[in-house]
């Protein structure tokens, strides 16, 4: 516990405006940002430079990548109330509601996991069933990757979550705010998922 | 700045926290310490340990270089038939010996000595803060550096041996390469994640835990360059690890996003659907890899700095211009990389880009190193040994710097590209330049952290060695480059000119080894002096001005007996009515 | 930025309206997609409509419409620049090929025409 | 010691096994062509022929290299003028350093003076190094490299030599459109190792006369254009009497050229690093005045009926 001798890991800076974590977990984003934007400049770059249609290396079309749009809006769908939620519980824990806090968590962690197994079990699962593997084209490669890479990113966030659902909690016991200050971060760390997604989406989905 | 102080923390947990010193047993005090302090020299020694593994690759690939064909003396009857034929070294493990080499050096030598070493140790002293904003994230970025550290060298224990696809590990040819470069992206992979918890902890330390008074424009300029370095580690290693994972699909999952259609290796073509760039590759990875040639340059800008100001006893001068260049220098370092590939095919137009950013960030590199010349004027110069190193990197950067002008103009590159005069260049950035500045550092901090000084005798003996051979390996290599001697040649008898400058290469060789023999006086001092060492009698040896040399030598958990505060600039040298003549950032106005 | 119970509410009630915002606004992405304007109209389409989520996503979940750090607003700044730059910076240089390059190794990719019946 | 070098060179992977099979080959077909002339399949050779004990001409290092091309001293002027400029600003500074060094070193009676310098000549300098490189990049740099890039003689173009280049691990494949000035088709489903390394289309009847040759001789005084292509992966095609170096990218076709001005041997280097016999991808570049070249034309392209691949 020596984070807590130091100085505006509870209480914002004066100056700054911000608590460490805060600014901290906002360069986290900033960087992660980079990451997920070396892997679309890879897509704009593949695609830009895809041989003509014809070739089995060729971008498919919109038919050839079986992708639904249904399951996938189901699922933007999904991580747009588990964001509300996210923002619910730091909104509930601000308002000193413990309980409703941590009930708004749980169905976070929920979502997240339906998010997941509709992934997995209605997408995943079928493609490989196909021979749709990332092997198969340039498409495949990226939309796997990407989207690999987008579920690992819901995991985290899910084990995140958990944490400060069960043994993390005893922190709200001795300092609420915080508490309710994590919470903010694993929240913006949540919407950064999120919002990934919403770009995801059209670009894989639809384009 | 209100009246926050970094004692009073939280209340209740102050005692709960206190107690927990106590209890700390050796594993949590030494070894998963959360102490920026122990975390900076576990940083540094595994760093220092990492340098002089690579300078002994380095040194075996000297040999083949020199005397090609002839069996290595000495370690030769050690190798393994897999490495070398009757002591002899093999194609495909002097080129893992070069891939590893540079891998190793920039990647486990030089970034994390310079900023796990002496940012972490440091910086949070000079801004007078009781440890990083993030203490345990600080541990895990230590222990993710040593996970890749270890997954790193492991390689050359795999079938067909470490990475041999050159430190770049271009596709197509690293796609295809064996095991060992799976391990290398591996080891990318932890390497990136340590550099982003360290790089995110480094900036918000240094925004948050300033002391009172401490503007960003009374920081030492190496918290500066720490400051700024860190942004370039956020920002532009990311892309890297996306394109390790990318390479690592195309190694495991059988994709093909560097693998254009219809390729045929020894006469087979080849199972990929093809559809991809080799190009690619080479964007991510030089967007990381331009901004890494900063990182590796500028906390060593900021270590000279340091030492430069505290020996001519005169204020740096322009600090706020050298503030600028080299907030300026790190933006530009981000738009300039595709200089490395002028030759792949690329236009007219990009490449006037590329070429007029390259020529615009010399810029404010010439601003700096002529700022640091001229604090020299009116000065009184000590020549004692961190003195000695940081002197020698002005003129050595300048080499280095200047031979990457005719690489930054496209037309002159198109000779030069890919020959030991590229090799001469960047050596002469990073280890006369870089390598000297970790010396200084280390001859200059060494007393804060041990409580003891280095030997002065043996420290002089080491820079002059040093010094002079240095240059006898890396100057030869500009005459080598422009006779057109390609690098990476196993063999470089094989061409006319290699043959030619078969001299050349042996007196690189010779250097090198003279080199590695003249580091003896330095490892001797380095552990001597931790017993043996004459104990500084104050806390302040170099009667310097920044903020760390207030904190006790070494500095306990915690640093600082009270909270600091800043009053002044960082470098106010012999200011008039002073009576001593520094005055430092934490001495009250009555001093 | 947010202190009291009151401002929580009034938050409160602004997520609400985001999140209906956001659930039309994907409906209106697949329903727009049905649509054929152009290659580069459809992109710029479903880029228009994905950016307005994210900026509601950012400016209200993530509180930046509230956010006053200087420190945040630089390091997303900073970022945004970069990220446009690996963005584009690669494709432009692809796209900009002095005369005479051109793709592909092989004269004839026979791969062409057996394709056709996969 | 030759012999250990050839060992482990033969030990250095399948492609370097290759080509030993490959020098048995073009032994074999050094044998036909002198003793039965019209021996079948004696083109479409990935010829290796020998690059050992050739004498080269030129004049090499420790400065740059003989200059054998027309345009190659464009370039070489831009690294003398780099290299005078670097020299100057250093020994400048370098004084200056020297300077400082010796009348301000801590001595007993001396001591620092803290008063800013108003160091106007170092404004001077920084501007003036500025305004110098871009003397450098729109002078030299810009045009020279525009000149490179854009002057590639038109494929049409009667009075260039337009051959292709193939790079694969570990040698330089030459092709040679003939005598009838076209090129071949090529297919990676027709590339056999042995017969046809280009997967050139013999029945067609631009790649009848074909030629695939291990060396490249060049007539001396033409615009020679050279279309870098590689089969596996990145080489780097580097002349450097030539003063020409253009990466083999997979995938792409980029062209190169330039004009011997000089008859004589020279070498052709891979500048970039392909795998563990890089250093050994070295073939043979002779310039020969054309009735040499027309005569070696003719004699590798003799009887296209007799083949059967």
């Amino acid at each position: 516990m020596s984070t807590a001798v130091l100085p505006y890991t509870v209480e914002p800076h004066p100056v700054t405006g911000v608590y460490s974590g805060k600014l901290g977990i906002w360069l986290f984003l900033a960087s992660e940002v980079m990451l997920f934007g070396g892997l679309f400049s890879a897509y704009v770059f593949l695609r830009v430079g895809a041989e003509a249609a014809g070739s089995p290396a060729a971008w498919p079309t919109h038919e050839e990548t079986h992708l639904s749009w249904v399951i996938g809006g189901i699922n933007t769908l999904v991580l747009i109330v588990s964001s509300v939620t996210m923002v619910m519980a730091w909104a509930s824990l601000k308002m000193n509601d413990f309980a409703k806090g941590k009930m708004y968590l749980w169905l976070t962690a929920a979502l997240a996991t339906t998010f997941l197994v509709v992934k997995l079990a209605f997408e995943y699962w079928p493609k490989f069933q196909h021979g749709l593997v990332p092997a198969k084209n340039n498409f495949f490669g990226i939309y796997f990757t990407l989207t690999g890479l987008h579920g690992l990113h819901v995991f985290g966030g899910i084990v995140v979550i958990l944490y400060f659902i069960l043994p993390g909690s005893k922190l709200w016991h001795r300092d609420k705010e915080y508490y309710a200050n994590r919470i903010e971060c694993t929240g913006l760390y949540w919407h950064f998922v999120d919002l990934v997604w919403i770009f995801l989406f059209p670009v894989l989905y639809l384009l | 700045m209100s009246g926050h102080d970094h004692g009073s923390g939280r209340g209740g947990h102050h005692d709960h926290e206190h107690d927990l010193h106590h209890e700390l047993g050796f594993w949590r005090k030494y070894v998963f310490s959360i102490d920026h302090k122990v975390i900076g020299i576990q940083y540094a020694v595994s760093a220092l340990v990492f340098l002089f593994f690579g300078f002994c690759l380095m040194m075996i690939m000297r040999w083949q270089l020199a005397y090609p064909g002839q069996p290595v003396p000495i370690i030769g009857r050690f190798l393994s038939d897999a490495v070398a034929i009757d002591g002899v070294l093999r194609p495909e493990f002097y080129n893992a010996l070069g891939a590893m080499h540079g891998t190793i050096m920039v990647f486990l030598g030089v970034v994390p000595l310079l900023v796990g070493g002496f940012g972490n140790y440091v910086m949070p002293l000079q801004i007078g803060a009781p440890d990083m904003a993030f203490p345990k994230l600080n541990m895990l970025s230590y222990w993710s550096f040593f996970v890749g550290c270890v997954v790193m060298v492991a390689g050359f224990f795999v079938p067909g041996g470490a990475a041999n696809s050159g430190w770049t590990s271009y596709a197509p040819l690293s796609v295809i390469a064996t095991t060992g470069q799976t391990m290398w992206l591996l080891g990318m992979v932890f390497l990136i994640t340590s550099s982003l918890l360290g790089s995110v902890n480094f900036i918000v330390t240094i925004i948050q835990l300033r002391v009172k008074g401490l503007t960003m424009f009374r920081l030492p300029f190496f918290v500066w360059a720490q400051f700024v370095t860190s942004f370039l580690l956020l920002l532009a290693f990311p892309p890297l690890e996306a394109a390790a994972v990318l390479q690592l699909m195309d190694r495991l999952a059988g994709t093909s996003f560097f693998m254009p259609s219809g390729l045929v290796v020894s006469g087979v073509p080849q199972d990929f659907v093809g559809g991809g760039n080799p190009l690619l590759w080479q964007h991510l990875f030089w967007f990381l890899a331009h901004p890494e040639v900063y990182v590796l340059i500028l906390p060593a800008m900021g270590i000279v700095a340091e030492i430069i100001t505290n020996n001519t006893r005169r204020p740096l001068w322009g600090y706020t211009t050298m503030v600028y260049s080299l907030v300026f220098l790190g933006f530009m370092s981000f738009i300039v990389w595709a200089h490395h590939m002028f030759i792949t095919g690329m236009g007219t137009q990009i490449s006037a880009f590329f070429a007029t950013t390259t020529m615009i960030i010399s810029i404010p590199s010439v601003i700096i190193l002529t700022c640091l010349i001229i604090t020299l004027y009116n000065g009184y110069i000590r020549f004692n040994v961190p003195m000695l190193f940081a002197l020698a990197f002005l003129p050595m950067f300048a080499i280095g710097g200047l031979t990457g002008l005719p690489l930054g103009l496209p037309a002159s590159d198109i000779h030069l590209h890919d020959t030991y005069y590229v090799i001469g260049h960047f050596h002469y950035v990073v280890a006369p330049g870089t390598i000297f500045a970790i010396f200084a550092g280390i001859y200059y901090w060494y007393p804060k952290v041990t409580g003891r000084m280095m030997n002065p005798a043996l420290g002089k003996i080491h820079f002059v060695l040093s010094f002079i051979f240095i240059n006898t390996v890396f100057m030869p290599m500009f005459f080598q480059g422009l006779a057109g001697e390609s690098r990476r040649l196993y063999d470089p008898t094989v061409y006319e000119h290699g043959v030619q400058m078969i001299g050349m290469r042996k007196m690189s060789s010779w250097g090198a080894w003279m080199l590695g023999l003249s580091q003896l006086p330095f490892i001797l001092n380095f552990f001597m002096s931790i017993w043996a060492g004459k104990r500084v009698t104050n806390d302040n040896p170099w009667e310097a001005t920044t903020i760390e040399w207030l904190a006790p030598s070494p500095p306990p958990h915690g640093n600082f007996a009270k909270v600091p505060t800043a009053h002044r600039g960082p470098y106010e040298y012999s200011v008039p009515g002073v009576k001593t003549d520094y005055f430092p950032q934490f001495a009250g106005a009555e001093a | 930025m947010a202190g009291s119970h009151a401002d929580i509410s009034k938050h409160v009630r602004s997520y609400m309206a985001v999140f209906a915002a956001l659930a039309v606004l994907t409906i209106v992405t697949v329903a727009v997609a049905q649509f054929h304007f152009s290659d580069v109209g459809n992109v710029v389409v479903a880029l228009i409509i994905a950016g307005f989520k994210a900026t509601l996503v950012a400016s209200i979940f993530m509180h930046l419409k509230w956010e006053k750090s200087i420190s945040i607003w630089w390091s997303l700044g900073l970022c945004g620049i970069f990220f446009l730059a690996l963005l584009f910076l690669p494709v432009l240089t692809a796209n900009d090929h002095p005369p005479q390059v051109h793709m592909g190794t092989w004269d004839v990719t026979h791969q062409v025409a057996k394709s056709g019946g996969h | 010691m030759k012999r250990l070098g050839r060992q482990i060179r033969r030990a250095g992977g399948r492609a370097s096994l290759n080509k030993v099979g490959m020098g048995l080959r073009w032994a074999a077909l050094v044998a036909c062509v002198f003793l039965f002339a019209d021996a079948p399949s004696a083109m479409g050779q990935a010829a290796a022929p020998q690059t050992e004990g050739i004498k080269i001409d030129g004049h090499y290092g420790p400065y740059l290299p003989t200059d054998a091309s027309k345009d190659g001293y464009r370039a070489d002027q831009l690294i003398d003028v780099v290299h005078w400029f670097m020299i100057a600003l250093f020994v400048g500074w370098g004084i200056f350093f020297t300077y400082c060094l010796v009348k301000f070193r801590a001595r007993p009676g001396h001591r620092a003076n803290p008063e800013h310098i108003k160091a106007k000549p170092s404004k001077y300098l920084e501007i003036g190094v500025a305004i110098f490189e871009a003397v450098l990049l729109l002078g030299w740099s810009i045009p020279i490299w525009a000149s490179v890039k854009n002057d590639v003689p038109p494929p049409n173009d009667p009075h260039a030599v337009r051959i292709r280049v193939v790079a694969e691990q570990f040698a330089w494949n030459f092709h040679y459109p003939g005598p009838d000035g076209k090129f071949g088709k090529t297919a990676v489903e027709r590339i056999n190792t042995a017969t046809n390394p280009l997967g050139i289309d013999r029945n067609d009847p631009d790649g009848k006369d074909d030629i695939v040759s291990g060396e490249l001789r060049l007539p001396v005084n033409k615009t020679i254009v050279c279309e870098i292509l590689s089969k596996d992966v990145i080489h780097s095609f580097f002349l450097p009497v030539m003063r020409v170096k253009q990466d083999a990218i997979p995938g792409m076709r980029i062209p190169v050229w330039f004009t011997p001005v000089k008859t004589g041997t020279y070498e052709v280097a891979c500048a970039q690093l392909c795998g563990n016999n890089h250093y050994s991808m070295k073939a043979i570049m002779y310039i020969q005045n054309q009735t040499d070249y027309d005569a070696w034309i003719l004699e590798k392209c003799k009887p296209p009926e007799e083949f059967d691949g």
